[in-house]
């Protein structure tokens, strides 16, 4: 059970995010990074953090994604979905992501042995606990930033009055 | 299940993420290129959290915090190209060259 | 009374500052009444020390040589040093409270009538309160260092008085010219303060006294000291050579002249050696030099009062010609003849400023050949004058007489030789007196329409003139009588100084009524017809006139000390704008300058070529990589991510 | 939070304040930064309530109000405040001026908001710099004036502005970097390793005579600029005379007191053998700061230009006590810096005020203006007596003090010094006798007395100078058990002096 949980999810977030990066049409690629992002969601509930599968799916499958789209609704164009979306330079990118992975595999291979050795635990009481003690101001700073983030982003996309 | 079969997955998206960052030409493609390498970051963190340290939660504090920036990132990212494209009316990166020596 | 001698210059200060903030300005203030009232008040306290202490009813302090002695610390630091303000009462403190406190009353009575119509009343009561305020602390000062705050602030007062009409250009030149004249002087009282405390540390009068008294003060140090506060004298008391600035110093209104000419300001400098004569006496070589000064000064003053037309400068330098009979006094140890000649000439020096006001304020000239013949108009101030003049001149048994007759007496026994420059000097005050009373008030009038419209003063000017009169008249005379002042003073020569001449019992009584009848009866023979035969003689003698006209060109030498300093400042300016200045900016500029030469030379010859390569290198790389840098995005991150991978793959598994 | 750090960021938080107040609400800011200013003198009165002045130990100086927290502990640098009887006047002296000169400042029209942003800023340096007890502190404040003093004569300035301020800008700074070389070798000095400025005093014994001289010579060129001693005083006419007249006082007031604490505080105190080698030069420094400060003001037609040499001469009074190494010198100095503050800060104002209704500071363009403007002329009268040295009045006492102090080791160079308070009195009454007395020139026939606000401003300044005249034990109280403790703390070394 628990193979067939991850392979599966692995899987289906594996090749989404090859549609994601490949895919001609934008909106499709957006459709494809929902896709990814909720079965990445769903190895985080496998790894029993409950409370980080219903976050990701909240924040990113709802939230950013849904947001992608419209801005690819709000920006995208027909004529493009004739024109390649890649451009010249994806050897190179291969090859970095290539050694990239090599340099990963290295280090990943000392935990070939490293098994779970407890049962998964509701997470949230913890988080919750964490979240206002330890990482109280980080907590607080995230939240500036996020207000920062919004009121910039309205800033910029702003139409301008004038204009 | 090992703690390798995890961060191989995170590894895979993580250079799948990597590639597209550098390689689509459309900055909305860029940026959810973007969003798959923080995934693969996030996966990375709690899987190591899972495996080495059950005990504590720390792992999954850190995720929600990226969790968190990386909303914030999307927001602003998008807005960026919401402003450029109505400004230049394109949204391929190659297309800005602002920087241009 | 006594012990609340304190309030003798609190009182004026205090109604000087009300005159001063309170009340408004203008020809109908009120506020003179106030400074009558308060310098009433200080009168009255000062003549019942003063009557007190003559009467010998106040006693002295035990064992010492005064009255009361008060001080508390205004100032300490240091480990143990301090500064104390304080009063010292002793016979010559009183007496000169008495005379201050009396003319500047008159004075400023006096002053109701003379400056009815002026439209600063209110800001010229101030002052006189505060002048005398000022004079009076100097009087009763305990220690030096308030002795000399007080003088500088007399300084000041007689600045703001002097130049009370300063919207006309000489006042206001006069008043600046009489400061830095002091000032200067008051740079040897400051230098003689600074070696006195370096080597005492301590200013209190009492204490020096004990100080020197017990020799530990060096003779040499005693000296500098005593030539400083000479210095200091020379200025305040306008001797030679800085008198200059006191005939200028009749720019201001003239009951001002009488105040500083009888009682507050010019005898300050008497005062002042008076209060320190135990350092004078500490250090022979400084009593000569007082001597000297104050012969020279008695000298030279009364022959520039000859050919003086103006009336209040004839005054002037008769003041400063009698203040040199004082220092003179004082430097061959008649030290009780100075003082007591410094009471009587404050009564009937007042006397003649105030009644020379009241011709000016009749007549309204100072010039005395635009006057003559007034005594018909004027007979109130014609005989109070003429009995000023009297005294000056010496007339027996009046005022005068007594003191000017025991500074010769002290004279004659130091030096014969002095003795008769000073008789002469007497003869010429006797001359230049009567000269200026024959002049003023007799003959024929030689301005009718002047002589027509003088007018006998108002009664708030002829009080003063009688007060005084009767003063003059019979002040020296009482005082001189029994050794009353002598008491007073209680003075004792200090050993070995006495002088060594005694002259037969006649001769000094004789010859100074054998020059004073010369000087009366040449001047009314030369002056009270027409002033031909005057002038004749004065064209014959035109080279010495000249001289005594210009004042021996004393002004002309500081005339030219002022332009002097006034090159050497714009010397300094320029120094300081031109070369300072130049060499701080332009010269880094040049330094500069010169280094980039100096390393231009090495890299054209040395470096240069090795430079070029490395130059034209880079250029060419520069041009090469630009063409790399094509404001991608994406391609910076290529390479970034390129080099980021492969560093930290080949750095993390070595 | 300790009443030091208070009094120092009290400004700072007006200035951040008026930051956020909109520049068009002119009133406001004005209104805030009086207020801020204020209330800094007011606390800086607290301090004066405070301070015990008999608190004084054997040795080192004691500081009160002490506040010590580890600030860069790789380095040992301590953010640590204090203050003795030597720094309270002078802080207290602070507060006020700036308290005034902000009064004064509203007839500053252009760029308010910037102007007291950087007014309040220049106010923040200025009581760091008497407060800090810690070298890299104190430079830190030293150079936080600079900025602020830079643009406030740059901006705000007369017609040469932009070269005045380059020229204060530059001379301050080059003197800093000598400075700074001289901090740091204290710091790599034997023993050391600390910038803790009474530990240094501590341990100063045990440095070589020729350290303790070479690292005198960094600090002497830093101070000596902002003092400022001959030769180096070139700037002050300059800045003078293009700064805009609240400027002009505090630089005069505040500015050059810094230079001669640092010399008492830093120089004297931490390398004495160096101060020690250089009293014979410093002593002709002081005389010709007097004399020629004096002759060069009076060959001056600007006014201001001319209160700016006397600034010089007055702060060879200073120079003079301080050569005395004695109690009384110290005590004079002191005393001087404290007196010279309140005088020549008045004098500029007065200017100032002259200059805001005639617009020229020529001596000889005026003529009369006793009649016209008697409150003015009373003032001004008043403050120039007080500038030349009258009884009554606070210079006087400082003078004769500083004289008092360096005559007895120093006898010929005081006796040729006296010369300046001749000349002083020279100019000051050419000075008044030009533009005060003789005849109206008709040209000012119209001119306003002084107002409210001006009255305001320099009202305080003249009440303090008689006050301080009549009884300055008010300030000898508070210096005199430091300054004689510190006049006693080289004993050793300037032995053969006394």
């Amino acid at each position: 059970m628990e193979h067939i949980v991850f392979y599966s999810l692995s899987s289906v977030a594996l090749i989404s995010a090859l549609g994601v990066v490949l895919m001609r049409n934008v909106l499709h690629c957006a459709l494809m990074l929902g896709l990814s992002l909720m079965a990445v969601a769903g190895l985080f509930g496998s790894l029993g953090a409950d409370f980080l599968f219903a976050g990701q799916i909240v924040v990113y499958v709802t939230g950013v994604a849904v947001l992608v789209l419209f801005v690819v609704m709000l920006a995208g164009r027909e004529s493009e979905l004739n024109s390649p979306q890649t451009n010249d330079k994806w050897p190179l990118a291969l090859v970095i992501g290539a050694i990239t992975f090599g340099g990963f595999w290295r280090f990943f291979g000392a935990y070939a042995d490293t098994y779970a050795t407890t049962d998964a635990e509701p997470t949230t009481r913890g988080i919750g606990i964490l979240l206002l003690s330890d990482y109280a101001l980080p907590f607080e700073l995230i939240s500036l930033i996020l207000i920062a983030a919004l009121i910039g982003a309205i800033h910029f996309s702003r139409v301008e009055e004038s204009q | 299940m090992t703690l390798l079969h995890y961060l191989t997955v995170s590894g895979i998206l993580f250079v799948i993420g990597l590639f597209g960052a550098l390689t689509r030409r459309n900055t909305i493609g860029i940026l959810m290129s973007i969003e798959l390498m923080f995934n693969a970051a996030n996966l990375n963190l709690i899987a190591f959290n899972r495996f080495l340290y059950p005990e504590r939660l720390d792992g999954n504090v850190i995720t929600l915090f990226i969790i968190g920036v990386a909303a914030a990132e999307a927001v602003v990212g998008l807005a960026l190209v919401v402003t450029i494209y109505r400004n230049l009316n394109t949204i391929y990166s190659e297309d800005f060259n602002l920087l241009k020596g | 009374m006594l012990e609340h001698a304190y309030l003798i210059p609190i009182i004026p200060f205090v109604t000087s500052l009300v005159i001063l903030l309170g009340g408004k300005e203008g020809k109908d203030s009120k506020m003179p009444y106030l400074g009558i009232a308060a310098m009433g008040w200080c009168f009255l306290q000062s003549s019942v020390l003063f009557f007190r202490a003559l009467s010998g009813r106040m006693p002295l302090e035990a064992g010492k040589e005064f009255f009361l002695h008060q001080r508390f610390p205004w100032l300490e630091w240091g480990e143990n040093l301090r500064i104390n303000v304080g009063v010292l009462v002793d016979g010559p403190a009183v007496t000169l409270l008495f005379v201050v406190t009396l003319v500047s009353l008159l004075v400023q009575i006096y002053s109701l009538g003379y400056m009815h119509d002026d439209k600063r009343k209110k800001r010229y009561y101030a002052y006189l309160s505060f002048f005398t305020a000022s004079m009076l602390g100097l009087v009763i000062a305990s220690s030096i260092f308030i002795l000399f705050a007080c003088w500088e602030l007399v300084g000041v007062s007689s600045y703001l008085l002097i130049g009370f009409w300063f919207e006309k250009p000489g006042p206001a030149y006069a008043s600046k010219k009489a400061f830095i004249t002091t000032k200067l002087a008051d740079c040897g009282f400051y230098v003689g303060l600074l070696i006195l405390f370096c080597y005492a540390g301590t200013f209190d009068l009492v204490s020096l006294k004990s100080y020197i008294a017990q020799g530990l003060l060096p003779v040499e140090v005693a000296k500098a000291v005593g030539i400083g506060f000479l210095i200091g004298a020379i200025g305040k008391s306008a001797q030679i050579p800085l008198f200059i600035w006191l005939p200028d110093a009749m720019e201001g209104p003239t009951p001002v002249s009488a105040l500083i000419h009888a009682a507050t300001m010019v005898v300050a400098g008497i005062y002042l050696v008076a209060r320190t004569y135990f350092i004078f006496t500490a250090a022979p070589t400084t009593m000569g030099a007082v001597a000297w000064v104050g012969l020279f000064t008695a000298f030279f003053a009364a022959t520039m009062a000859i050919t003086a037309y103006d009336i209040k400068k004839v005054l002037a330098y008769s003041t400063v010609s009698q203040l040199g009979y004082m220092m003179l006094g004082l430097g061959v140890y008649g030290y009780t003849a100075a003082l007591f000649h410094l009471t009587t000439h404050a009564f009937f020096k007042a006397l003649l400023f105030l009644g020379a006001g009241s011709v000016i304020h009749a007549v309204h000239t100072n010039d005395m050949r635009e006057m003559g013949g007034l005594y018909k108009r004027m007979p109130t101030t014609a005989a109070t004058v003429g009995i000023a003049t009297l005294t000056i001149a010496g007339l027996p048994l009046l005022s005068g007489w007594w003191s000017k007759e025991a500074i010769l007496h002290d004279v004659y026994a130091v030096s014969p030789g002095m003795w008769v420059v000073a008789v002469f000097t007497a003869g010429l005050t006797a001359f230049y007196m009567s000269r200026m009373y024959v002049l003023t008030f007799l003959g024929a009038p030689r301005n009718e329409e002047k002589h027509s419209h003088a007018h006998e003063s108002p009664l708030t000017m002829k009080i003063p003139l009688w007060t005084l009169a009767v003063l003059s008249l019979f002040a020296g005379g009482i005082l001189h009588y029994n050794g009353l002042f002598e008491h007073l003073v209680h003075f004792k020569l200090p050993e070995g100084s006495h002088g060594s001449h005694h002259a037969p019992a006649y001769l000094l009584p004789g010859a100074a009524i054998f020059v004073f009848a010369v000087g009366v009866g040449l001047a009314y023979k030369l002056y009270s017809g027409s002033l031909e035969t005057a002038q004749q003689l004065r064209g014959k003698l035109s080279i010495a006139a000249e001289t005594l006209e210009q004042r021996y060109y004393f002004d002309d030498f500081f005339l030219g000390l002022v332009k002097l300093s006034d090159k050497l400042a714009t010397a300094c300016y320029w120094i300081d704008s031109r070369i300072i200045d130049a060499i701080f900016i332009d010269g880094w500029a040049l330094v500069l300058r010169a280094l980039a030469a100096v390393n231009d030379f090495i890299d054209s010859f040395i470096v240069d070529g090795a430079v070029d390569g490395v130059g034209t290198i880079t250029q060419d790389a520069g041009w090469g990589l630009r063409k790399l840098v094509r404001g991608q995005v994406q391609e910076y991150l290529l390479y970034v991510s390129l080099a980021v991978a492969v560093f930290a793959t080949f750095m993390l598994s070595r | 939070m300790g009443l030091l750090t208070t009094v120092t960021f009290l400004p700072l938080i007006g200035a951040i304040i008026i930051l956020f107040i909109p520049k068009e609400k002119v009133a406001v800011i004005r209104g805030s930064a009086i207020f801020t200013t204020f209330a800094t003198f007011v606390v800086s009165l607290f301090l004066y309530a405070g301070f015990d002045p008999s608190l004084v130990g054997d040795g080192v100086p004691v500081m009160q109000f002490t506040e010590r927290y580890e600030w860069i502990a790789t380095f040992n640098v301590f953010y640590a405040m204090g203050i003795d009887g030597l720094s309270l006047p002078i802080i207290i002296l602070t507060t006020l001026i700036c308290f005034l000169a902000s009064i004064y400042s509203v007839s500053i029209k252009e760029r308010v908001k910037e102007f007291f942003f950087w007014y309040l800023l220049l106010e923040v340096g200025m009581v760091g710099v008497f407060c800090a007890t810690d070298l890299f502190l104190f430079y830190l404040f030293w150079e936080l004036t600079l900025v602020p003093m830079y643009f406030l004569i740059g901006v705000w300035g007369g017609p040469r502005k932009e070269y005045a301020a380059i020229k204060f800008f530059l001379f301050t700074l080059v003197g800093s970097v000598f400075m700074l070389l001289a901090i740091i070798a204290v710091y790599f000095a034997p023993n050391s390793g600390t910038f803790d400025m009474l530990k240094l005093m501590e341990i100063n014994s045990s440095w070589s005579r020729n350290f303790q001289i070479v690292a005198f010579i960094g600090f002497y060129l830093g101070l000596s600029v902002k003092i400022p001693a001959f030769p180096f005083h070139t700037w002050l006419p300059l800045a003078h005379v293009e700064a805009p007249t609240p400027v002009s006082v505090i630089l005069a007031s505040v500015l050059l007191k810094m230079g001669c604490y640092g010399l008492l505080r830093i120089c004297y105190s931490i390398l004495p053998a160096g101060f020690e080698w250089f009293l014979p030069y410093f002593i002709i420094i002081a005389f010709i700061n007097i004399v020629y400060g004096a002759l060069c003001a009076m060959a001056q037609t600007d006014m201001k230009k001319m209160i700016a040499y006397s600034s010089i001469n007055h702060m060879g009074y200073c120079l003079l006590g301080m050569a005395a190494v004695s109690s009384t010198g110290f005590n004079g100095a002191v005393l001087q810096m404290i007196n010279h503050g309140i005088i020549t800060g008045a004098l500029f104002l007065l200017v100032g005020v002259l200059y805001d209704r005639a617009h020229t500071r020529d001596i000889s363009a005026f003529g009369g203006l006793g009649a016209k403007v008697p409150v003015y002329a009373a003032l001004m009268v008043l403050t120039c007596f007080a500038s030349l040295g009258l009884p009554g009045l606070a210079g006087f006492v400082s003078e004769f003090m500083c004289f008092l102090g360096a005559f007895p080791v120093w006898k010929m160079w005081t006796i040729l010094s006296v010369a300046g308070i001749l000349i002083t009195a020279a100019f000051f009454l050419r000075m008044i006798q030009k533009v005060f007395l003789g005849p109206l020139n008709e040209k000012w026939a119209d001119l306003p007395d002084i107002n409210t606000r001006e009255l305001l401003a320099i009202g305080p300044l003249a009440v303090l100078t008689v006050l301080f005249g009549v009884w300055p034990k008010l300030i000898l109280d508070i210096t005199n058990p430091t300054v004689t403790a510190l006049a006693e703390m080289h004993s050793t070394i300037f032995k053969y002096l006394h």
